[in-house]
């Protein structure tokens, strides 16, 4: 089933496309979809006509829909019970440390962007993020319109303190109790750093 | 200049303090733990094999090279003897002398470990570009637990963190010494060079690679090194 | 494409499936699969059969993975720019030949502590793990309570075996099949571990 794929193989418009929706939870514009896989309008209307014979609702437990102005993949509501069964039975997986240190940063030092958690960090975190964002845990409450690009400002949810037990912020031991003084400083210093936009994040690579 | 035995480094010896004769015994020596590396002056080993240099030699590159070669492990023996890895108990490290049969061993463990890191890194290459599906449902709300002393360590440990040094700099040595030689014979058909043209696009290893060529052109008589004043713009000039 | 579905319509052993397996990034086990879906073991091989078919590599822009012990739906790697560009994310860079080492430490000898792997190895290995545990292909499993300290004891994840697309420990060579014996000979020469003393073991140099 996961045999060798041919790389000179060039896929079709219909494998493209579903491949772009399968990663996005999200309606994906018809403008989108040709950007990002390259097709012309008839390579996407042609590639669509085959997805909606391979997602029919009639045979498929994936369907193609067509909503809010693009397309997405979704579960065939006929199958509706035995995916509410797998999200009953399939226990969250728990958070890594990696996602535990994006959430203190956001609780600690947020609203803050990706790239200020990112320089805190010292690693790229956007992946984590975008996890902490699919599971709520994270939220973009505003943008930095300081910066170019106005990058998105991420903060902790209501679904966060109701994860943690806790009502507030004020629940939470206050930053300088957990950390000196000089150490602080250094995290400030960062995160300075971070809003200056010649500064990329650092240590993509960090040790490997 | 290569022996019959085919070892290009069999006919150097040294003289040190603490050791005389031939180098490779030296080496055979600080692997059986029979020589402690730290009383080996490296530098003072550099000069000696750079003095010992047969004058006129033409055909060096492999025997320095070879020299590199040996000179940078014990280097990267002295700095990993000077900051020991914990062994596995987390307690005293190294204290009695490890024989040849225990050293065996452990370099028989890493070299097993180091082709299953082969295979891994295949396997991994021919995996890249599966992504996974984005249409995870969210946990029902309240299913989530957030371990809140998890996440206070997360935060201790991100906000005391020491910055890394950068590395940036630290690239991986690309070209061979011989590469080098060739390309600083090639540069001087068109005349003196200065060395600072020379090594311009050159990150920091690579000029010191290009240096190490340029010294055993210089032994080989291919080339002369001007530099008119000490720490002054060094020229290199076909001999 | 969004027309009516039958209700009373009972969806097919694939269908049911590629609806659970849509909703899951991680691999889903045979046994959650035939929870969530109510099939039995030859429902569950007949469906997963179909899947393989309709979402076989040589033609499909998602694919059935079967890895980690589980099953998968992802996205061909043949169509893996296509996905890059629409998510504006690089393809993650390989790891270094350190991170390699450490997996197979973990994988093979595992699992051990941070200090079991630095001695392995002959270097401190904690930054390589710190990287590691970010990308969740390390875990802590639990702790060595007979060291002092109760260190952390560090295991492969199911994210690594998904991302190596094994389904196991098995899918990987035996350890004492990668090294030959005639190589394991050789390396005991070179350092006189076959007690040589008068002559100096030939070709150290190159040994180092």
């Amino acid at each position: 089933m996961t045999g060798p794929i041919k790389d000179d193989a060039v896929p079709s418009p219909a494998a493209l496309l579903e491949a772009v929706l399968l990663v996005s939870s999200q309606p994906v514009s018809a403008a989108a979809l040709r950007t990002a896989t390259g097709l012309d309008e008839a390579g996407l209307e042609d590639g669509l006509g085959q997805l909606g014979v391979k997602y029919a609702p009639e045979s498929s437990g994936v369907v193609l829909r067509n909503v809010a102005g693009g397309y997405q993949l979704a579960t065939n509501p006929a199958c509706a019970a035995a995916v509410e069964r797998f999200r009953e039975e399939a226990r969250p997986t728990p958070l890594s440390s990696a996602a535990n240190e994006v959430l203190s940063c956001a609780l600690y030092l947020g609203p803050l962007t990706r790239g200020a958690i990112s320089a805190v960090r010292g690693v790229n975190s956007d992946a984590v993020v975008r996890n902490l964002l699919e599971r709520g845990l994270l939220a973009e409450v505003g943008a930095d319109e300081e910066s170019p690009g106005s990058p998105a400002l991420l903060g902790v949810t209501e679904e966060f303190f109701a994860a943690a037990g806790a009502g507030s912020r004020a629940d939470f031991p206050p930053l300088d109790s957990l950390v000196g003084d000089e150490e602080l400083a250094r995290v400030r210093e960062r995160l300075g750093a971070a809003e200056t936009p010649a500064t990329p994040p650092a240590g993509e690579a960090e040790g490997l | 200049m290569i022996g019959e035995s085919g070892r290009a480094l069999e006919g150097f010896t040294v003289e040190l303090d603490v050791y005389s004769g031939p180098y490779e015994w030296l080496l055979a020596l600080i692997l059986r733990d029979e020589l402690e590396i730290f009383e080996v002056p490296l530098r003072e080993l550099v000069s000696i094999y750079l003095d010992s240099k047969p004058e006129g030699d033409l055909n060096t590159l492999e025997r320095d090279t070879d020299f590199a070669g040996s000179a940078a492990a014990l280097v990267l023996l002295k700095s990993r003897t000077l900051a020991p890895a914990p062994d596995e108990e987390g307690g005293e490290t190294g204290e009695e002398p490890v024989s040849p049969e225990q050293l065996a061993e452990r370099l028989t463990a890493y070299l097993k470990v180091q082709r299953g890191a082969e295979a891994i890194r295949g396997r991994l290459e021919a995996n890249r570009g599966f992504y996974a599906s984005a249409h995870a449902l969210r946990p029902r709300p309240g299913r989530l637990r957030l371990d809140r002393e998890k996440l206070l360590r997360a935060a201790r440990s991100t906000f005391s963190r020491l910055t890394d040094p950068p590395v940036e700099h630290l690239g991986p040595i690309t070209v061979t010494l011989q590469e080098l030689a060739a390309l600083i014979r090639s540069s001087l058909a068109r005349g003196p060079i200065s060395y600072e043209d020379l090594v311009r696009d050159m990150d920091r290893l690579n000029a010191a690679v290009a240096f190490a060529a340029a010294l055993s052109l210089v032994h080989e008589g291919r080339l002369a090194l001007h530099q008119p004043e000490p720490l002054g713009p060094l020229t290199l000039r076909p001999a």
